[in-house]
């Protein structure tokens, strides 16, 4: 069988596979991913198609179960000889599917911010990395003058790598760890780490929980009389649509990181987000992983146009240095590591459940995920 | 100080896991059926309270009990006529005949109400809580404590008192005599069903006010839940109650005391309910008869 | 002879009601003996509490020199104690023959056990005949009736070889001379076993019986031949009533 | 004589037509179903035989394949990466003796074993049985991939173990090397088959139903039921552990959503649906269900959980005795009856 | 009163009874008898209704019940005492008899009282549990719970089986004191002596069908019936 990829352009459709969990817990999250991907293969169609052809999703369902990811992976590079794939969002599922695309040489668009330390050549990550979110994060806190963080996260590997490399930020900026905790995903009881909390009195809370237990985490948070001024949290896998499934009302004030929030301004993200609820509902919230999904989509489509082919070399050589105004801004691709330069956003959580931009980089973060270029991080690689 | 406080978290929890495993002590305690869609119903229930939002506002809540009692007890009393009627006597065989439903009701629910979680607000006046002593007790805890006592007194009654609650334990240990004693036994499973379903339905418009509300809702509880009714011993209200709130406490200070103790916790208590069985093999209160088995 | 069996100072207490109370009791070696008594006299609990089914408050049970009291139910049936149930268990799924081969088999080794049962041990076979199910040997035990499931039950004890029988009642829900068959089958073993026969059927007891030992409230009321058993008030009182007085 | 043909065109199916017919994709595929076909032998023992409902059988499928999994992480003899992710310096105590492959092999059947062992007498003893073992061991379950996550430094967390390339001299990247450990997987499978199948119709695969339908009358007839459960309970358990070790090459990953409630789950209904009292049912169910799973979850990625719930509902009342027992439908009919009786 | 027809009944494949008639006319006693399965208790069973009829009729009052469910049969005035002194184990012996009686609608206020006075032995275990129960206490409360439900009719499958002498004598009396208030039974019963004393009609199943019926008095040294009987 063909491994190149190339197959994927038999006939007169290019089929790409999108893989995302629409079941289990991670449904949560990905299945809007998955919206928002598709919403933009249809734009590329309308504009065309790839190479005059027109693309042609074949979706799988990665079940929340990371063996489960691997297999379907597997089954859109042999089966269907998908051009590309686009999915994943917990680092998990990541981990599980990167052997895959190595060893059938095939591509991966990953979508989600996640803990940096990896480059596989097999891989564009279209999300941030610690560079562009957790690190500038760290220094909006240290400006405010937070001296203590707790650490509260989900049990695997992004959080526990994330605390990794905050750990050692802080330790070089004085700032003190009062306390680190995890939880398994999926987890609902919260109270006891709220009390932890409330003994510690940390200045800010440093938050890296993933899924449901965002929920359940602020909900107990605020019932146990804490708020955002009381204790102050700062999340970076909180976006508009986790912040729905919350409530606002308990969580407005407190802080989140991204690179892209429905608000954020430009013509490009407001015909995105027309184009979103057009499609799929007037209720319905545009988020960071959605957008890097989008993007991915369209950077993507670029490369392959620019290479003339959607041959997986072929694509690979010609990404590096594509640059695209999309919904988040300007996005480049940077033709080393398979990251995109992003321009990172604080934000904070309005009552009617938006989220305003506080802060943000200026311009695009050179993506930095060995973190090579910050003296503190040696040794975390 | 804190320790005090983790009592009362501990406690709190037990009102969660208590109220979940409520139903079970019908369904599973009485019937002998293993109802993996239990976590559905509790499900169900919350999803009652984010439909009746929009009409009931911030009192949803309060307006949903009773609603989400009929919600799971009509979808209980569906599968007890259409499925579980013809499994009585077969408990193991339910369990994956009620997995399966557990599947298609969170589909199900995923399709209706959107993959996302959804949220409820807590009305107005369950926000906040008291200091007692410097421990804080939030007022929703508060609710789900008392509603979880007022739960148990009711039940109680109905099984000691009423003439259906005698019923049903009649029927649950000799279907056959019963029938022959003039008990319609079909009518009394479907009260049995009914009321247990029901009061998942209940248990789950409480956890909205502090658990998130998606299509998995139910699987978080589910495992405990059963833990609980067997460390109570089956069908014993009373070992359910004490289960509970000793797994809540138990948990509670386990994870206070270890650093990073969350998932410790569940293995300690786990490993303490295995050790616990060694002692009461039939779980803290046993029905005790001659019949050999 | 010397004493098989020898129950000393035994008191059963279930939640707060005692079943027996301060009982000693004794059984020769190769004896035939009968316990009667009214209905919740405690005949059942005794054997439940020799058999290590029940544990007694208080009380020894020694069995050829052998405490029981603490063991296990299994351990107890290897010491050589068999008993039958006043309500029959053989398993449905099982055929006669297997129910009686697996009665037969505790005394093989694991390696038997992991063997196919080929042919019929004789002490099975014989078992077979003497309960007359020989022709029912290959149907599942389910379909077996009341009765028939009473005969099947012997039969299982009669193949474990055991130096003690106890039979609850064996005789229950049987006709004549099932009950008379049955009684000459229990002769036949009480030949070289010791046996004790719970029963409430009076002419049985005529016509098998020799000591009688009589229970009451958990007590012992009396014992002796069938005869001075009669004649006694406080048996007829208690548990005969009006017309099996002589 | 029939049953040797079936088996005999089931043989040459899997070892023969499979391997020449399939793609690569769709044998690893096949090759994992076998996997679960050998853990259904072993439930098929433990529940169909024994009345043992263990909700818990992915624990023991999980600590086969992660003695596996060690020690193909340290066949290349560097730190596993996912230590490096969780700041784990220097080889965990725990790891040094897997590196050796006759230890790791061995430990394969023993660790399941072992707990099983462990387990099968404090519970059994106890008499803890029916809904209480089923609640038990899937709490067991819970409990296991809780543990196994709050390790990652340990264990791989949820992540689990990933990312091998070899498998005593077989190169995973290869497609030729991976049909040959697909044929060693069929060859066990047949073997397992065999053996339980024997024992099955032993005196002690009696005892054992015998025990099922009777637990305590069996102690009157001098045998100790919970010495003879567990130890079907661990027959069942090292079977797991094998097919669990025989998993982690295949599948390239084992992570503990293969362990966890729903898995453990899935492995049982996979017997139910080929029918609990026949070992060649439950091997045919486990191989359906599995395939089902993945052809519904391809042709519907977001309906599929319907067709999966109405599959087991639709068998569970239809075809209680499971597939290989439709035939029997009438003396099930008879037997459900006579159970209603019973429990009067 | 009862009128049976024609009745097959079976046990999935096992067929057990092969168009068996029967009558019991208003207040008669009628004894069943027959060997150990024969299928005394499967008639009996299939007259409650919990064994469905694969062919023929049960007529009770002339209203055919042949597919009524087993409540609506007791509640039609069918009591039925099943073999082996059946309780509900874990309820105390008083709601066993509550249990029954409030299934029965218009249930007189006297009958729990009537019942007790059949059996006094149970007043002074009103409060055990009846699975704690001995053999005997347990028959004489299956009966008492049959009597509760107000029967105009009472299946007895051998009622004596595994009783003291005195409470068989008991029971006898007091089967003997109900049929002169009028209430028809059907009785199975081993006890030949017994069935003579209590019976005035006589029905023997033998192998799945009626061999003989007729008036008790039949009975007596009736060689053929002895063999049936196995005597
Ligand atoms: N587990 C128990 N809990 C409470 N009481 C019990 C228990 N087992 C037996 N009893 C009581 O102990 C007394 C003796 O019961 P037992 O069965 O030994 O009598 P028995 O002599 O066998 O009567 P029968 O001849 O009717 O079988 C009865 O009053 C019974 O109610
Ligand atoms: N549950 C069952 N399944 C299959 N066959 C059965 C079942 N119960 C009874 N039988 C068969 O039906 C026949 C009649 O059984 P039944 O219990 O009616 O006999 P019986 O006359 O009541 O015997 P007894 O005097 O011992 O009570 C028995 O021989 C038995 O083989
Ligand atoms: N990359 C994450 N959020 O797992
Ligand atoms: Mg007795
Ligand atoms: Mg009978």
């Amino acid at each position: 069988n063909d491994p190149s990829g190339s197959g994927g352009s038999g006939g007169d459709t290019i089929k790409v596979g999108i893989l995302h969990s629409l079941s289990g817990t991670m449904a949560i999250s990905e299945v809007t991913v998955r919206d928002s991907e598709l919403l933009a293969i249809e734009e590329v169609n309308a504009a065309g198609g790839v190479l005059g052809k027109k693309l042609e999703p074949v979706v799988e369902d990665g079940a929340s179960d990371w063996p489960t990811f691997a297999e379907k992976a597997q089954k859109l590079i042999n089966e269907d000889k998908v051009a590309t794939t686009f999915g994943g969002w917990t680092s998990a599922s990541r981990k599980a599917m990167l052997p895959v695309f190595e060893r059938n040489k095939a591509l991966l668009w990953y979508p989600v911010q996640y803990e940096g330390l990896e480059s596989s050549p097999y891989i564009f990550y279209t999300g941030a990395t610690t560079n562009q979110q957790i690190v500038p994060a760290l220094d909006y806190l240290k400006q405010q003058g937070k001296k203590s963080v707790f650490l509260v996260g989900s049990d695997y590997v992004f959080p526990r790598t994330a605390n990794k490399i905050i750990k050692a930020y802080a330790a070089a900026n004085g700032m003190t760890i009062s306390g680190e905790e995890y939880t398994p995903l999926g987890t609902t009881e919260y109270s006891t780490i709220v009390n932890k909390l409330g003994q510690a009195k940390p200045d800010v809370v440093f938050n890296t929980l993933n899924g449901d237990s965002n929920v359940a985490f602020f909900k107990q948070l605020r019932s146990a009389g804490f708020t955002a001024q009381t204790m102050p949290t700062v999340s970076v896998s909180v976006a508009e649509e986790e912040v729905t499934g919350i409530g606002p009302a308990n969580v407005a004030g407190h802080l989140v990181a991204w690179n892209y929030y429905q608000t954020t301004e430009g013509t490009t993200n407001s015909t995105f987000v027309k184009a979103y609820k057009a499609k799929y509902g007037a209720d319905k919230v545009t988020s960071d992983p959605m957008e890097a999904g989008y993007n991915a989509v369209k950077l993507w489509a670029a490369a392959a146009a620019k290479a003339g082919s959607v041959d997986v070399d072929a694509v690979k050589k010609a990404a590096g240095g594509i640059s695209l105004d999309l919904p988040e801004g300007k996005v480049t691709i940077d033709g080393e590591n398979q990251h995109v330069y992003k321009t990172a956003r604080i934000g904070l959580i309005q009552p009617d459940g938006q989220i305003k931009e506080v802060w943000n980089s200026g311009a695009p973060i050179k993506p930095d995920p060995y973190l090579k270029g910050y003296a503190w991080a040696a040794g975390l690689s | 100080m804190g320790t005090l406080n983790q009592l009362v978290i501990g406690a709190s929890i037990g009102a969660v896991l208590l109220l979940a495993a409520l139903g079970l002590t019908f369904t599973f305690g009485q019937m002998g059926v293993i109802n993996m869609a239990h976590g559905e119903f509790i499900m169900a229930g919350a999803y009652t309270a984010y439909v009746l939002q929009p009409l009931a506002g911030d009192q949803a809540v309060l307006v949903a009990l009773p609603v989400a009692f009929a919600v799971g007890g009509v979808l209980g009393l569906i599968l007890e006529r259409l499925i579980i009627r013809r499994f009585y006597g077969r408990p193991l065989d339910t369990l994956l005949l009620t997995f399966g439903i557990s599947l298609i009701l969170q589909q199900a629910a995923r399709d209706i109400f959107g993959a996302p979680n959804v949220q409820v607000d807590a009305p107005g006046w369950l926000t906040g809580g008291v200091d007692l002593a410097g421990v804080r007790i939030a007022y929703n805890r508060l609710f789900i404590l008392v509603l979880a006592i007022g739960c148990v007194v009711a039940i109680s009654l109905y099984l000691s008192k009423l003439r259906q609650g005698r019923r049903m334990r009649a029927v649950m240990q000799n279907r056959q005599l019963a029938a022959v004693s003039g008990v319609a036994t079909g009518r009394v499973d479907q009260a049995t069903f009914f009321i247990g379903s029901g009061l998942a339905g209940v248990a789950g418009v409480a956890l909205t006010l502090i658990g998130p509300v998606g299509p998995t809702f139910g699987t978080a509880y589910i495992v405990d839940a059963f833990l609980v009714v067997v460390a109570g011993g089956l069908g014993q209200l009373k070992g359910a109650v004490i289960a509970a709130f000793v797994l809540g406490v138990l948990n509670s200070f386990v994870e206070f005391w270890t650093a990073n103790g969350a998932s410790f916790a569940k293995v300690v208590v786990f490993a303490v309910i295995i050790a616990f069985l060694q002692v009461r093999p039939q779980g803290m209160f046993v029905l005790k008869s001659r019949a050999l088995t | 002879m010397s004493a098989l069996l020898e129950v000393r100072g035994l008191n059963v207490v279930f939640s707060g009601f005692h079943a027996i109370t301060d009982l000693d009791f004794t059984l020769q070696a190769g004896e035939l003996r009968f316990l009667i008594g009214p209905n919740g006299a405690g005949k059942t609990t005794l054997i439940d509490v020799i058999t290590g089914l029940t544990r007694p408050a208080s009380g020894s049970v020694q069995f050829a020199g052998e405490e029981l009291v603490g063991k296990r139910e299994y351990r107890i049936v290897r010491a050589g104690v068999g008993r039958t149930f006043q309500t029959s268990v053989v398993f449905d799924e099982l055929s006669v023959l297997d129910n009686l081969d697996l009665a037969a088999g505790f005394r093989r080794r694991m390696t038997g056990l992991l063997r196919r049962r080929h042919g019929i041990s004789d002490d099975v076979a014989s078992a077979l005949d003497t309960i007359g199910l020989g022709d029912l040997a290959d149907r599942p035990a389910g379909v077996l009736s009341h009765g028939q499931r009473q005969w099947l039950e012997i039969g299982m004890l009669v193949v474990q070889r055991p130096r003690l029988l106890l039979l609850d009642e064996p005789v229950a829900g049987m006709s004549r001379d099932e009950r008379d068959r049955t009684g000459e089958l229990m002769q036949s073993v009480a030949k070289d076993h010791t046996v004790l026969v719970v029963e409430h059927d009076m002419a049985f007891l005529r016509r098998f019986a020799s000591t009688v030992t009589v229970l009451h409230e958990g007590r012992l009321l009396c014992e002796g031949t069938v005869a001075e058993v009669q004649a006694d008030p406080r048996v007829q009182e208690v548990y005969l009533g009006r017309k099996e007085r002589v | 004589m029939r049953n040797r043909a079936v088996f005999a065109v089931a043989a040459i199916l899997l070892l023969v037509v499979a391997p020449l017919v399939l793609s690569p994709f769709r044998l690893d595929l096949l090759g994992k179903y076998l996997c679960y076909a050998i853990v259904a032998v072993g439930i098929s023992l433990a529940w169909g035989r024994g009345g043992m409902l263990t909700l818990g059988q992915g624990v023991f499928f999980g600590l086969g394949g992660y003695a596996m999994g060690m020690h193909l992480k340290l066949q290349d003899g560097e730190l596993p990466d996912f230590m490096s992710w969780s700041g784990v310096e220097e080889l965990p105590l725990l790891w040094k003796p897997f590196a050796n492959p006759v230890f790791a092999l061995a430990m394969v059947i023993v660790l399941p074993v072992l707990v099983a062992t462990l387990l099968g007498l404090l519970v059994f003893r106890q008499r803890v049985r029916g809904a209480y073992f089923a609640v038990l061991s899937q709490a067991l379950a819970a409990a296991f991939v809780i543990l196994l996550i709050g390790q990652q430094g340990l264990t791989g967390g949820t992540n689990g173990l990933t990312n091998f390339q070899f498998f005593f001299g077989l190169d995973l990247y290869e497609d030729a090397d991976r049909r040959i450990l697909y044929l060693v997987t069929a060859l066990v499978l047949g073997a397992s088959y065999l053996s339980v199948r024997q024992l099955v119709r032993s005196r002690y695969g009696q005892l054992l139903v015998a025990i099922r339908d009777g637990e305590d009358r069996v102690r009157f007839l001098g045998y100790d039921p919970a010495l003879v459960k567990t130890v079907a309970f661990a027959v069942s358990a090292g079977l797991a552990g094998i097919a669990g070790a025989l998993f982690v090459p295949l599948v390239g990953l084992l992570s503990p959503a293969n362990l966890g409630i729903v898995a453990s789950l899935e492995l049982l209904v996979g017997v139910a649906i080929g029918g609990r009292y026949s070992l060649a049912g439950a091997v045919a169910g486990a191989l359906l269900f599995n395939y089902a799973k993945t052809i519904f979850s391809e042709q519907w990625p977001d309906g599929w959980l319907y067709v999966q719930g109405a599959l087991f509902v639709a068998v569970m009342v239809w075809a209680p005795r499971g597939l290989a027992g439709l035939s029997h439908q009438f003396r099930d009919a008879l037997s459900s009856r006579r159970k209603v009786e019973v429990q009067a | 009163m009862l009128e049976v027809k024609d009745l097959h009944v079976a046990y999935g494949r096992a067929r057990v009874l092969f168009g068996v008639d029967l009558q019991a006319p208003p207040g008669s006693l009628v004894c069943l008898m027959g060997r150990n399965g024969v299928g005394k208790t499967t008639l009996l069973k299939a007259v409650m209704g919990v064994l469905p009829a694969r062919q023929g009729t049960v007529l009770f009052d002339g209203r055919d019940i042949t597919r009524a469910h087993v409540h609506a049969r007791v509640r039609a005035g069918l009591g039925y005492v099943p073999q082996g002194h059946e309780t509900f184990p874990q309820l105390t012996v008083a709601e066993n008899l509550q249990v029954a009686r409030e299934s029965t609608p218009k249930a007189r206020p006297g009958t729990l009282d009537e019942a007790l006075d059949l059996f006094p032995a149970l007043r002074g275990l009103l409060k055990r549990r009846a699975g704690f129960l001995s053999g005997g206490q347990q028959q004489q409360l299956a009966i008492a719970r049959a009597l509760v439900t107000e029967p105009r009719m009472l299946l007895l499958d051998e009622p004596t089986e595994g009783i003291q002498p005195s409470i068989v004598q008991e029971i006898e009396a007091a089967i003997r004191q109900l049929h002169a208030t009028g209430l028809t039974i059907l009785l199975v019963e081993q006890y030949l002596e017994l069935a003579l004393r209590l019976a005035d009609h006589f029905v023997i199943l033998d192998a799945g069908e009626v061999v003989r019926a007729g008036a008790a008095t039949e009975l007596h040294n009736d060689e053929g019936v002895r063999r049936l009987l196995a005597v």
